[in-house]
């Protein structure tokens, strides 16, 4: 597994994997029509790297995206949560009101602030879960590189 | 009727988890894990709710991934047998069951399967989509009426995740 | 029953924590005890009859299952993977510092 | 009214900040901790006087009324734990700044610390289960991996079992929350309360029971206390005083105050459960400590002997054991967290736990051998320290209630716990100094700053306990004395 698997395998998660993030942006933007939400749709998007990792080799993952990027990722969907959730004090007075318009029911574009929660938890959640698996998958490679 | 196909799965479910408990080959065990964990997200689909099985179904996947990484890691690839096995087993086995009954006589009390209370519910099924303007009423519920409780869970991830970084640190203490 | 079923695989988890020497052993006891209380949150809230809590466009008055635990194992869901990934670490650095998974073998702490 | 959530917000906040900017520069993360904690721990004391004239605050969050959204709720039992929480986790804060120098990723630590304490603020201001669940989460997690944090074998082979067994405890409360569930239709503890009013059941005594066996993990009661010798001594020395001092506290002790006397209601047997367990775990963990050699593993087995105290002076259910219980859960939380910092200090400037191989040590850091003192006369209940008042309040109060037997295991414990903390005493700070410690030097100004803060906590509150008992204890006993009461006043506000 260390330098990735087969030709054939890597040509199809290129494929594939572009259309996995799509279906992942999907189910976080209309999380408040149809079944998902930010961290089914989340976890989707994370997949897609995981499955690009898996494929061609954590050497080259490692290369290219630092764990930082996630993890950054990370708390900026969390904050955003946060300063959405505060924002509910400074419009309405209490915390966690949701302060937007409601909008026409069944449009991409209404229930307030669901769909920003949904994506700063889709962020969150993305970078949280590809930044983990990461380290958990490169821990044996930092170790021998320190060891020899 | 969809009740006989929900106790088959749950019969599959136990099956499946008494293998994962048995077997001698982490990597087995790992597997029937996760049929257990699919067949958990059928029975969500069963149980209508759609949302939980996708996020089952997603979060499953991952769950195999990292715990294929860790049977993975070591060279151990078979269950470890201890000394007086037979014995903490008996006596495990009979709390277990003495836990079984008492819980047995104790959930013939809850109302019967398939007509939940409903004491709070009713108000969201009936005004959820007014209210937030959501047509998914799990999503209303999570991001509206106990956005508060998404909040902690959103935390609840991050620690994890920034617990594992704090773990799988190479040098805890610096040297001197 | 279906409730009893429910407890039946959580004692099966309880038991696999209780009974086994492996840690990753252990750690599957616990996602199965995890799996169960979902499973049970689910089957609370089902209703016979019922369909899925979303509401569509133009569609008459419907029955819906109840929505409320299903928010609730929402988040259980991820507070097992949180769970999950921090103790799969924790596991991964013992085996590095003990060189096992044998729980008899780890034995450094008089508990 | 409006400050209550900034209990939660300011520390997930400044933890998200800290682990966002605490790359770049150390300091940045130290200001930023010590002042969140500062200001967290001035907030409490603003609420006092607020409370005292309005009796209950209830915040609904998002505006959605109690039963159908979350509520928060603040009376006087939930200010008495924030200020406890607040007021260790600042001088735990303090320490760190000096004492985590040894350690690397020192801005992971401060976030991971931050979300525990967002957690306990969530779980004491909680008035929803699942909510108070999901904090109790954050709070455990944050926990779990900082018990790892040094990254030594022992630790994460403690920490590892810690993890075990406090899943095992979330599932199990997990579960009974589900019955709750099912069987009322609520998850709102006052909305439950009234519904389950007068109700019984082998349905309620099981959830009860496995409430019971869930937050008895977390709080370490004798039967469940297999992880804390080894968890608590194992973290580093800030981390233990909080986790000793508060977390069990706020994890467990309160949780199970909060529902069984205030959504179940207190009942004769229900008393003598919590008696009983306390009775055992304040006898055998008395007893383990004085077999110990290790100073934070004997400080370890002195809190599960400390918290049978407190549940034994709870479950007398009169006005003077809550009163006794409520006040030693404010002073353990000093005197605990004092002596675990000294421990601290002592293996910062020694490099050792092993209480054998000190000796003397008062003599090379005076700071830390007075403070020690000073907590350990406290802990052993030597008057006019806090310890005293709150011990002869739960023997009062035993013998109000007539169980004159367990008023003399608890004087006979005392006597107990003076004997072990001598031990303490006379290896580590008395006597010649030990071989190998000519060099050693009293530990930096912070740390020694927040050590004396606490030692004059310890004294402050043994001689002013008058004023302390009528302003903050009163109405916190209040709180447990009106029981299901706590219903009608949660949702008529």
């Amino acid at each position: 597994m260390k330098n990735g698997m087969t030709l054939i395998v890597r040509v199809i998660a290129r494929f594939v994997s572009p259309m996995i993030m799509v279906f992942g942006i999907y189910i976080i933007l209309h999380g408040h029509l149809s079944p998902g939400g930010g961290f089914p749709g989340g976890v989707i998007i994370a997949s897609a790297f995981v499955l690009l990792t898996l494929s061609f080799g954590k050497e080259i993952a490692y290369q290219k995206l630092k764990e930082s990027t996630a993890s950054v990722m990370e708390s900026a969907g969390a904050l955003i949560f946060l300063i959405l959730a505060t924002l509910g004090i400074v419009f309405g007075g209490w915390f966690f009101l949701n302060f937007l318009p409601k909008g026409e029911p069944f449009r991409l574009i209404s229930a307030g602030f669901i769909p920003l929660c949904n994506i700063g938890i889709g962020l969150k959640v993305g970078g949280g879960i590809f930044a983990v698996f990461l380290t958990l998958i490169l821990f044996r490679l930092l170790e021998k590189g320190e060891g020899d | 009727m969809p009740e006989i196909e929900l106790y088959l799965l749950i019969t599959l479910m136990i099956v499946g988890a008494l293998v994962a408990v048995h077997t001698r080959y982490l990597i087995s065990a790992v597997i029937s894990l996760a049929v257990v964990g699919m067949a958990l997200a059928v029975a969500f689909l069963y149980m209508q709710a759609p949302d939980i099985a996708i996020t089952q179904i997603v979060v499953e996947v991952l769950a195999l991934v990292i715990l294929i990484i860790a049977v993975s890691i070591g060279k151990e690839v078979v269950d470890i047998k201890g000394k007086w096995e037979t014995l903490t087993i008996g006596v495990t086995v009979l709390f277990v069951v003495i836990f079984a009954i008492f819980a047995y006589r104790a959930l013939a009390d809850l109302p019967p399967f398939g007509s939940p209370l409903m004491t709070v519910s009713q108000r969201y099924v009936e005004e959820g989509l007014k209210q937030t303007g959501s047509a998914n009423l799990v999503t209303s519920i999570l991001l509206d009426f106990r956005a508060y409780d998404t909040l902690g869970e959103a935390t609840i991830l991050f620690t994890a995740i920034l617990g594992a970084f704090a773990v799988l640190r190479n040098i805890g203490r610096k040297a001197k | 029953m279906m409730f009893f079923l429910c407890f039946v695989l959580f004692l099966i988890g309880l038991y696999c924590v209780l009974i086994k020497k492996n840690l990753l052993k252990i750690v599957m006891g616990i996602v199965i005890m995890e799996y169960s209380v979902n499973l049970f949150l689910i089957t609370v809230g089902y209703k016979a009859g019922a369909v899925a809590p979303i509401v569509t466009e133009g569609a008459g008055k419907v029955s819906f299952v109840d929505p409320l635990p299903q928010a609730l194992v929402i988040t259980a869901i991820v507070i097992g993977i949180a769970t999950l990934a921090l103790i799969v670490a924790l596991c991964m650095r013992v085996y590095d510092r003990y060189k096992t998974f044998d729980i008899t073998k780890i034995r450094r702490l008089r508990g | 009214m409006t400050l209550i959530p900034l209990f939660m917000v300011i520390p997930l906040g400044s933890a998200f900040i800290v682990v966002l900017l605490g790359r770049f520069k150390e300091t940045v993360s130290d200001v930023l901790a010590t002042a969140a904690t500062l200001m967290l721990a001035i907030l409490p004391f603003a609420l006092i006087i607020p409370l005292s004239q309005e009796g209950i605050f209830v915040y609904r969050m998002g505006r959605w009324i109690p039963p159908w959204g979350i509520n928060l709720v603040l009376d006087g039992l939930s200010l008495l734990m924030l200020i406890i929480i607040n007021l260790v986790a600042f001088l735990a804060i303090l320490y760190s700044v000096s004492y985590m120098k040894k350690f690397t990723a020192k801005s992971t630590y401060y976030g991971l610390f931050l979300l525990m304490l967002a957690g306990m603020n969530g779980v004491v201001l909680s008035g929803d289960f699942f909510n108070l669940f999901v904090f109790l989460e954050i709070a455990a997690i944050a926990s779990y991996a900082l018990v790892a944090f040094g990254v030594e074998a022992e630790e994460l082979e403690a920490s590892f079992k810690y993890m075990v067994m406090g899943s095992v405890a979330s599932v199990l409360i997990l579960f009974s929350i589900g019955l709750i569930y099912s069987l009322t239709g609520s998850l709102n503890m006052a909305h439950v309360g009234t519904i389950l009013q007068g109700q019984k059941g082998n349905l309620i005594s099981f959830s009860m029971i496995l409430f019971l066996a869930g937050f008895g993990l977390k709080a370490a009661i004798m039967p469940f206390h297999a992880w804390l010798p080894d968890a608590h001594p194992s973290a580093p020395a800030p981390i233990s005083a909080m986790l000793s001092g508060v977390l069990i506290k706020a994890l467990g002790v309160y949780a199970i105050l909060r529902i069984f006397f205030n959504v179940f209601g207190m009942n004769i047997q229900l008393s003598w459960i919590l008696m009983i367990l306390g009775a055992l775990s304040m006898v055998g963990g008395g007893l383990l400590a004085l077999k110990q050699n290790d100073f934070k593993r004997l400080l370890a087995y002195s809190s599960i002997s400390q918290i049978g105290l407190i549940m034994l002076g709870v479950g007398c259910g009169n006005y003077w054991g809550i009163l006794g219980a409520l006040f030693h859960l404010f002073n353990h939380a000093s005197f605990k967290a004092l002596l675990f910092l000294n421990s601290g200090a002592v293996e910062y400037s020694t490099g050792t736990r092993e209480l054998k191989k000190m000796g003397g040590l008062s003599k090379a850091m005076p700071f830390t051998g007075a403070t020690s003192a000073i907590g350990s006369l406290s802990i052993s209940g030597i008057p006019p320290l806090n310890g005293f008042w709150s011990k002869l309040f739960i023997i009062m109060g035993l013998i109000y209630a007539g169980r004159y037997v367990l008023g003399v295991i608890t004087i006979l414990v005392s006597v107990l716990t003076l004997a072990y903390y001598l031990k303490v005493q006379r290896y580590a700070f008395f006597g010649k100094l030990g071989e190998g410690l000519e060099k050693v030097k009293e530990a930096p100004p912070l740390m020694c700053a927040s050590m004396v803060a606490l030692a004059i906590i310890c004294i402050g509150a043994g001689i002013f306990f008058y004023p302390i008992m009528k302003i903050i204890l009163e109405p916190a006993v209040r709180v447990l004395q009106e029981g299901v009461g706590y219903s009608s006043l949660v949702l008529g506000g």
